[in-house]
């Protein structure tokens, strides 16, 4: 576990006047999942634009697997093995499920055979199976969150970052996804998690890294960050589970 | 197909003509038709072609749509299906290109009344005759025309500047006057090129050819270019001693209609003009009859032609005495040698030509345009040459500031 | 209480696939409704059947007595519905000012404008400080709020939310599901369509649950929150 | 998961398609039998637009990015092959393929700059370069400006070095060949992996991104491609009229429109789409000018008015052609990539 | 060779002209910034304009007078297309829509052919006149078009940004299921759009027509050039169309002074091409 899969040091990314992402730095060890929370406006969709190529920060690096990746554009950043969902879902709506994620798939086995072949398997695990023949586009919003996810595993990536998978979910289906993420977690993905849904991120994170206005203000297990009155004041408030 | 009647005697002879009837150019190409039409109309009530036992010509009808590709598949068409003696066309020297290629390879005789591109008869054709006078040829007799304003004002005119538009006739055309005024020792001080189909204003091109000082500006313009141009030179208070355009837009009735007493004193290169009318006798008597019939005069393009089919004619008499249009191949290529040693005088046309005779190449050497001018009641007069003029020229063309109107 | 909102055996269909079968509720006036439902179950379909936005094959809705089943969207907003849909719907390229102004384009809103600002700003000062930015910009939780500011500027009598809690950070989550109770206080009706079950029924004062587009069960908040079925499937324990 | 040639020879060898090749084969020299060249010429017209619409619809169709300005490839083409025989006395056989690879050039060229473009500003952009091409054209001495080039007449015994044949019914075979070839092609991009990723980008090009696609890679493949046909379709422009000139060859409507519009009528989601929407357009547009023409001699524009017409009423009542419109209703059923 | 004062005078001179282009520029981009449809036809509605100018010419009333009756009448034209044609394609593939605005385009610009004839037609106004000053001259008509064309520039503006309904207008471009919840009727939004839009081109066509010859045709290249000064000024700003607008003008009168006149176009389109490069969402464009 000591193995440092993701190294973000000192990342800033403005957005005129407005500090998105504020010297952020954090690593990410190998096997792991972590959380990654915040109040709305923190800057966590930031730092995943950061990370996968879509923005360039300011200032800071990011390195993967030892590896400057600091503005690398998106298509190689998911080639060296970081996948990630869209808070937004952005399905291709003509294509079917599964041919959704054969997309992906065909990244790692140019044989369509094979690529099928895995495509289902995670269309089984993310319990989409069923609908693998459905156009893309008449999901519910929550099923296209899973659909998110099994295209981004299709890329058979080391490094899965996830914006709000969870949203939108009820408790059992919240159970559910967990079960499953663990599921995929064990297969040795790692994993950094967006989360609102705290039943989501606490229950599967290893360790949670705290942003607020841009900068990291707790890091922790996370019962450590649960009792942080820093993260209760600005983030948690009371009465939620 | 020239029909069989009996025992091989034909009850026609069929010409093919080739004409943009349909897109851009529908309007001109109405006109030329009605020219052939006419034409065909009077040969045939007076005897059609008596040679071949007094047999109508027919015309079977190719339409380019202005397109050098379906000019070509028509060519082919009336050649092999229609089996056709001969063609004329095709207006634009770009489908005339194509169409008289095919014939070339057919070895279909092709007349063309109508396109003036130099280069049409510098292919070595056999099969291609050209009736009307070229843009090299218009160029050399308006250095005459320049030549003996000159001599008559007292040498006015020393330089000269061109504004035409790209397309290939009025890259030809000033090609052609460049190279002409430069061999007869005039200053040629500017040349403006535009693109009359993207053209919104003359502005700069004004401005240019206005810091050049010309005296003698030569135009080649179509109607909306024209109109814009002589608007522009009069805001921008431009007047040369003299204009002189090739016909094209300067002469279309839009033009005449619209641009009113700011077009005066412009002079023209035409083929042919309303008031040749006084000039030449056939010609009346020719107008007469077609106005009776179309509501309309002569004009340029319906002349030529007419002119173009009765040429077409006369060779078509001399090849009846050689072989029997039942024998096309034979027939053909006797036309082809009858057309190669045509002569027919100026008195025979209702052009203001010395004749028609075709040099090795099939270009018509006897042929000639006429300069007109823009008086002050808005209609054109001949002024050059001297036997058909019916104005004296006015020159130079007084400034913009000193006009009514 | 006067019934503010009817529905009556709506069936919807998209394309050959039929999302609601013959659903009917209704709200009173002044009441916090809730309805609950598995995902998929056609909650979002119903909300866009009473905004207009989808038309049901048959069956009726009826808004303060009157039918409405075919009255476009625009009209029923003019009417007095609002509907916050689920995905935020706000617009990109305009600021958050111009989002919000562009709310008060129907007269009932435009005419206490300013007097609504105010309170939309109190509840989301985040809002007040990004006025000139670009929507499309916020974050998601920002976008989610100027979604529910927009609804607000309205001034609807029946206010119908689509998960409103989505995306937003849990203090911020219970503080707008919180408002609902605030807002039912000022008159609104409220129908509330949220994930977080065990908080809207602390708000609601009926619920229906839908399952696969039917009306399954119904009853006051306190009596479903007591209901083995629904403690088992909707509230995790 | 390119399709291999047992696979090809299979779909080739299906009857619909033995059929519709038997009836491509025989017809042109049935023309020339019964003497009838004028729809000769519709025949070799509508194979010629078939090959540039079947090659459009590979950006416009598979990759979603539509150009309205292949008339630029078609031109380039077209002057390609012209300069190589007239200048350089090469024969058109080679010239044809010449041609294509320098389109292909031109197309990599423009997708350079076009492709940072989206939806509508790409279909702008080529509508502009299609401008800039036949001003460019219209003002080069060298390619004989405005007038063009026109081939030589050679001696008959030299017909087949310089493709020059009289008769035109020659001409189809040669555009045959050139569509065979080019359908074997597609038809491997299309069912391959690079196809399938080229639909990707089709329908969201962001998220194919994040797909690990390299969008801009595969976009320049499809236009490379793409142009290459189109480029083929003007060299036989060339070989066919043994002319070229910038009006005809760089014309916005009668090139970069008709080609789309082909497309658009036969459907663009079907891979013979293109073919059918070919070889009814073209046909038809024919039909309707000639008798216009012959009716109302003095109504100008009406021809292209009720083109007009047909057009609307097909991208109203059938936007996604005759082929989208026989799906839907069920009498054929497009070929998904991957069905399990 | 160029001296200052010819320059000076093309710059003039293309600001005049340019401002036409602005007009019809500012409502293609209205149009394709609310409905997300490219009117292929948008020249040909200027065309209408101004074959409505040249009719009350005929009947002997100032071409000006057609102002507001080509813009009332475009404007009603504009809408009656919106719901035959347009509505029914807006949800449907770009290749539609584009298919179907081309029918309308071969529709328009040859209905009229037919109609009219192909002829080329001239208006004269009373004050076709011209003002020299120290070398430079300016055409009054063309003064008169570009004080018009700032003046509805202007108005379309204000309209969009400080009314309710421009801003409706702009919400309904960018989402219409959310407009349609805050209580706008999109469907007007699109008539008013499409309305708007084509009846500023036509407004153009009035003013071209006092100093520009007229003929069925004029719209098809006035379309292209509007296409590139959208894509320069930018995406969805009417504001940047205008100035756009100028520019092209400017370029295209200045750039005939130094290069052949017939290259003058292709400058222009470089300058677009240049501009897709360089930053694609254009001048003051917010959207790519
Ligand atoms: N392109 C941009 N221009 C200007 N401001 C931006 C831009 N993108 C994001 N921001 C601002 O940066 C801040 C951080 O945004 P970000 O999307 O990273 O937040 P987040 O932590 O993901 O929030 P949420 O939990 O609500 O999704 C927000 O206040 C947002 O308004
Ligand atoms: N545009 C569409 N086309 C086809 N089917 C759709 C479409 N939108 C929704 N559906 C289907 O209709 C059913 C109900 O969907 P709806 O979005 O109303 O569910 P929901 O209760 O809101 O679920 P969620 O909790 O996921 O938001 C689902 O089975 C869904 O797949
Ligand atoms: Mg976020
Ligand atoms: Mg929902």
């Amino acid at each position: 576990m000591e193995e440092r899969i993701l190294e973000v040091r000192d990342v800033v990314k403005r957005f005129g006047g407005l500090v998105a992402v504020d010297h952020v730095s954090m690593d990410v060890y190998r096997g792991e999942v972590l959380g990654l929370i915040g109040p709305n406006g923190a800057g966590k969709t930031t730092l995943f634009n950061v990370i996968t190529g879509i923005y360039k920060p300011e200032e800071g690096t990011v390195r993967f697997k030892g590896m400057d990746i600091t503005g690398l554009p998106p298509h190689q950043v998911a080639k060296l093995g970081i996948a990630r969902t869209f808070q937004l879902v952005r399905p291709l709506k003509n294509f079917t499920v599964l041919e959704n994620v054969v997309v992906g798939a065909l990244q790692k086995s140019p044989n369509l055979g094979d690529a099928v072949e895995k495509s289902l398997e995670i269309l089984e695990l993310v319990g989409l199976y069923e609908k693998r023949n459905v156009a893309s586009g008449s999901l519910t919003l929550v099923e296209k969150k899973r659909l998110e996810v099994a295209r981004a595993l299709a890329l058979e990536p080391e490094l899965l970052l996830l914006d709000e998978v969870a949203a939108g979910l009820r408790p059992k289906e919240v159970d559910a996804l967990v079960d499953m993420l663990r599921e995929i977690n064990k297969r040795g993905i790692t994993m950094i998690m967006v989360e609102h849904v705290m039943r989501a991120v606490m229950n599967l994170s290893h360790r949670i890294v705290v942003l607020h206005h841009g900068r990291k203000i707790a890091e922790g297990t996370p019962q450590e960050v649960a009792n942080n009155p820093q993260v209760i004041e600005a983030y948690l408030g009371t009465g939620v589970e | 197909l020239l029909r069989q009647r009996g025992g091989g005697e034909v009850t026609e002879i069929k010409v093919g003509v080739i004409l943009p009837l349909s897109g851009k150019l529908a309007e001109t190409g109405a006109d030329l038709r009605d020219g052939i039409e006419f034409a065909v109309d009077q040969i045939n009530s007076q005897g059609g072609v008596k040679a071949c036992g007094g047999v109508p010509i027919t015309v079977v009808w190719g339409d380019s749509a202005g397109k050098p590709e379906t000019g070509a598949s028509e060519a082919e068409r009336l050649i092999t299906q229609e089996k056709v003696v001969a063609l004329v066309g095709a207006y634009q020297s770009a489908v005339t290109k194509t169409a008289s290629e095919v014939a070339e390879r057919y070895h279909v005789p092709f007349v063309n009344p109508d396109s003036t591109s130099p280069a049409l008869t510098q292919r070595g054709y056999k099969w291609f005759f050209r009736v009307t006078p070229h843009d090299a040829m218009f160029a050399a007799q308006q250095v005459e025309f320049v030549n003996w304003l000159n001599q008559k004002f007292g040498n006015q005119i020393k330089t000269v500047a061109i504004i035409h538009e790209d397309s290939e006739w009025g890259s030809k055309v000033a090609e052609a006057w460049q190279q002409a005024f430069t061999q007869a020792g005039y200053q040629v001080v500017k040349v403006v090129k535009y693109h009359a189909a993207t053209v919104t204003s003359l502005d700069s091109e004004v401005a240019a050819l206005k810091a050049a000082n010309p005296d003698l500006l030569l135009v080649a313009a179509y109607v909306q270019d024209a109109i814009l141009l002589v608007r522009t030179m009069k805001a921008q208070n431009f007047a040369p001693k003299a204009v002189l355009a090739q016909d094209a837009g300067f002469i279309t009735p839009s033009y005449k209609e619209q641009v009113g007493a700011d077009g005066w004193y412009i002079f023209s290169r035409e083929v042919f003009n309303w008031d040749l009318l006084e000039k030449i006798s056939r010609l009346k008597e020719v107008n007469d009859a077609y106005k009776a019939k179309y509501g309309k005069d002569l004009n340029g393009n319906s002349a030529r032609d007419y002119t173009g089919m009765w040429v077409l004619y006369y060779a078509l008499e001399e090849a009846c005495k050689k072989a029997k249009p039942s024998d096309l191949d034979a027939f053909r290529s006797a036309l082809r040698d009858a057309l190669a040693n045509l002569n027919i005088p100026g008195d025979k046309l209702i052009m203001p030509w010395r004749g028609v005779k075709f040099d090795a190449n099939g270009q018509n050497t006897l042929g000639q345009g006429i300069v007109v001018q823009m008086m002050e009641d808005g209609k054109y007069y001949t002024v050059y040459p001297e036997e058909f003029a019916t104005k004296e020229p006015v020159f130079p063309m007084p400034p913009w500031t000193e006009r009514g109107g | 209480m006067a019934e503010l909102l009817k529905v009556e055996n709506i069936e919807v269909f998209y394309g050959e696939f039929q999302a609601l079968y013959g659903v009917s509720f209704h709200v009173d006036e002044g009441e916090i409704v809730a309805l609950l439902g598995a995902n998929g179950a056609g909650k979002t379909t119903t909300l866009k059947t009473i905004s207009g936005l989808l038309r049901p094959r048959s069956g009726r809705i009826l808004y303060e007595g009157r039918d409405i089943t075919h009255t476009p969207p625009h009209k029923r907003v003019e009417a007095g519905i609002a509907h916050v849909p689920e995905g935020r719907g706000i617009f990109p390229w305009l600021t958050v000012m111009e989002n919000l102004k562009a709310a008060a384009y129907v007269k009932r809103a435009r005419e206490r404008f300013e007097e609504t600002l105010e309170f939309v700003f109190s509840l989301f000062p985040i809002l007040k400080e990004r006025r000139d930015q670009q929507a499309g910009t916020l974050s998601g939780g920002e976008q989610q709020m100027l979604a529910i500011a927009r609804a607000l500027i309205l001034r609807p009598r029946l206010l119908m939310l689509d998960e409103p809690s989505l995306g937003l950070a849990p203090k911020l989550a219970y503080n707008v599901i919180m408002l609902t109770k605030q807002l039912r206080d000022e008159g609104y009706t409220i129908l509330l369509v949220e994930q977080n079950v065990r908080l809207s029924l602390k708000v609601a004062d009926r619920a229906y649950v839908l399952e696969t587009g039917r009306i399954v069960k119904e009853g006051s908040s306190a009596e479903l929150e007591r209901d083995p079925m629904i403690r088992a499937a909707y509230l995790g324990m | 998961m390119r399709t291999g040639w047992s696979e090809i020879a299979r779909q080739a060898l299906s009857l619909p398609v033995l059929v519709a090749a038997f009836l491509l084969v025989v017809t042109p020299f049935g023309l020339y039998l019964a003497d009838l060249p004028f729809i000769a010429n519709m025949m070799f017209l509508s194979l010629m637009y078939a090959i540039a619409a079947m090659a459009w619809n590979l950006l416009m169709g598979y990759t979603g990015q539509l150009s309205i300005g292949h008339a630029v490839f078609f031109g380039v083409g077209a002057y390609t092959t012209m300069i190589l025989v007239v200048y350089y006395d090469v024969t058109p056989w080679i010239g044809m393929f010449v041609a294509g690879a320098v389109a292909a050039l031109v197309g990599l060229g423009l997708g350079v700059p076009f492709f940072r473009l989206r939806s509508h500003w790409f279909t702008l952009a080529t509508i502009a370069a299609g401008e800039i091409f036949k001003l460019v054209f219209n003002n080069w001495e060298y390619v004989g400006s405005s007038a063009g080039l026109q081939m030589k007449i050679v001696p008959e015994g030299k017909a087949l070095y310089y493709l020059q044949y009289a008769a035109s019914y020659v001409y189809i075979y040669v555009a045959l060949l050139v569509l065979a070839i080019e359908l074997v092609v597609l038809y491997r991009i299309v069912t391959s992996r690079e196809g399938f990723y080229l639909q990707a980008i089709r329908e969201d090009e962001l998220a194919a991104k994040t797909l690990g696609i390299n969008t801009f890679k595969y976009k320049m493949m499809a236009m490379g491609i793409s142009a290459f046909f189109t480029g083929m379709a003007g060299a036989l422009y060339a070989v066919r009229y043994h002319f070229v000139e910038p009006a005809a060859v760089f014309d916005v409507i009668t090139v970069s429109t008709y080609i789309a519009v082909a497309g658009i009528i036969g459907g663009i989601y079907h891979f013979a789409g293109p073919i059918i929407g070919s070889f009814i357009f073209l046909p038809a547009a024919e039909y309707v000018r000639v008798t216009i023409v012959a009716r109302f001699p003095r109504l100008f524009g009406l021809h292209v008015f009720v083109l007009g017409v047909v057009l609307l009423v097909v991208s109203l009542f059938a936007p996604d052609g005759i082929l989208g419109w026989m799906e839907k209703r069920g009498y054929i059923r497009r070929r998904r990539v991957i069905e399990v | 060779m160029v001296s200052e004062i010819d320059v000076i005078s093309a710059i003039i001179n293309g600001i005049l002209v340019g401002s036409i282009y602005s007009l019809v520029a500012m409502g293609l981009a209205l149009i394709w910034g609310v409905m997300d449809v490219i009117n292929f036809a948008h020249g040909d509605y200027m065309m209408l304009g101004g074959f409505i100018a040249y009719a009350l010419y005929l009947a002997g009333l100032d071409p000006l007078v057609a102002v507001p009756v080509a813009f009332g009448a475009i404007f009603l034209t504009g809408v009656a297309t919106q719901r035959l044609v347009i509505n029914p394609v807006l949800e449907a593939p770009l290749v539609s829509q584009i298919a179907a605005t081309f029918a309308l385009l071969l529709m328009i610009r040859y209905g009229a052919e037919a109609a009219f004839g192909p002829y080329t037609r001239l208006v004269k106004v009373s004050y076709a006149e011209t003002i020299h000053l120290g070398g430079i001259t300016i055409f009054v008509p063309q003064l008169i078009g570009f004080v018009f064309s700032i003046f509805v520039a202007l108005l379309l503006y204000l309209f969009l940004t400080r009314t309710y309904v421009g801003i409706a207008l702009q919400a309904t471009s960018q989402n219409r299921e959310a407009a349609q919840l805050l209580g706008i009727n999109v469907k007007r939004m699109y008539d008013l759009a499409f309305g708007i839009g084509v009846g500023i081109a036509a407004i153009a066509g009035v003013l071209l027509t006092t100093f520009y010859p007229l003929f069925p045709e004029e719209g098809g290249f006035f379309t292209l050039l509007a296409f590139i000064i959208v894509v320069l000024g930018g995406f969805g700003s009417v504001f940047g169309s205008y100035i756009g607008g100028l520019i092209i003008g400017v370029v295209e009168t200045v750039s005939a002074l130094f290069i052949t006149p017939s290259l003058k176009d292709v400058v222009a389109f470089i300058i677009f091409i240049v501009m897709i490069m360089v930053r694609p969402t254009g001048l003051f464009g917010k959207k790519e």
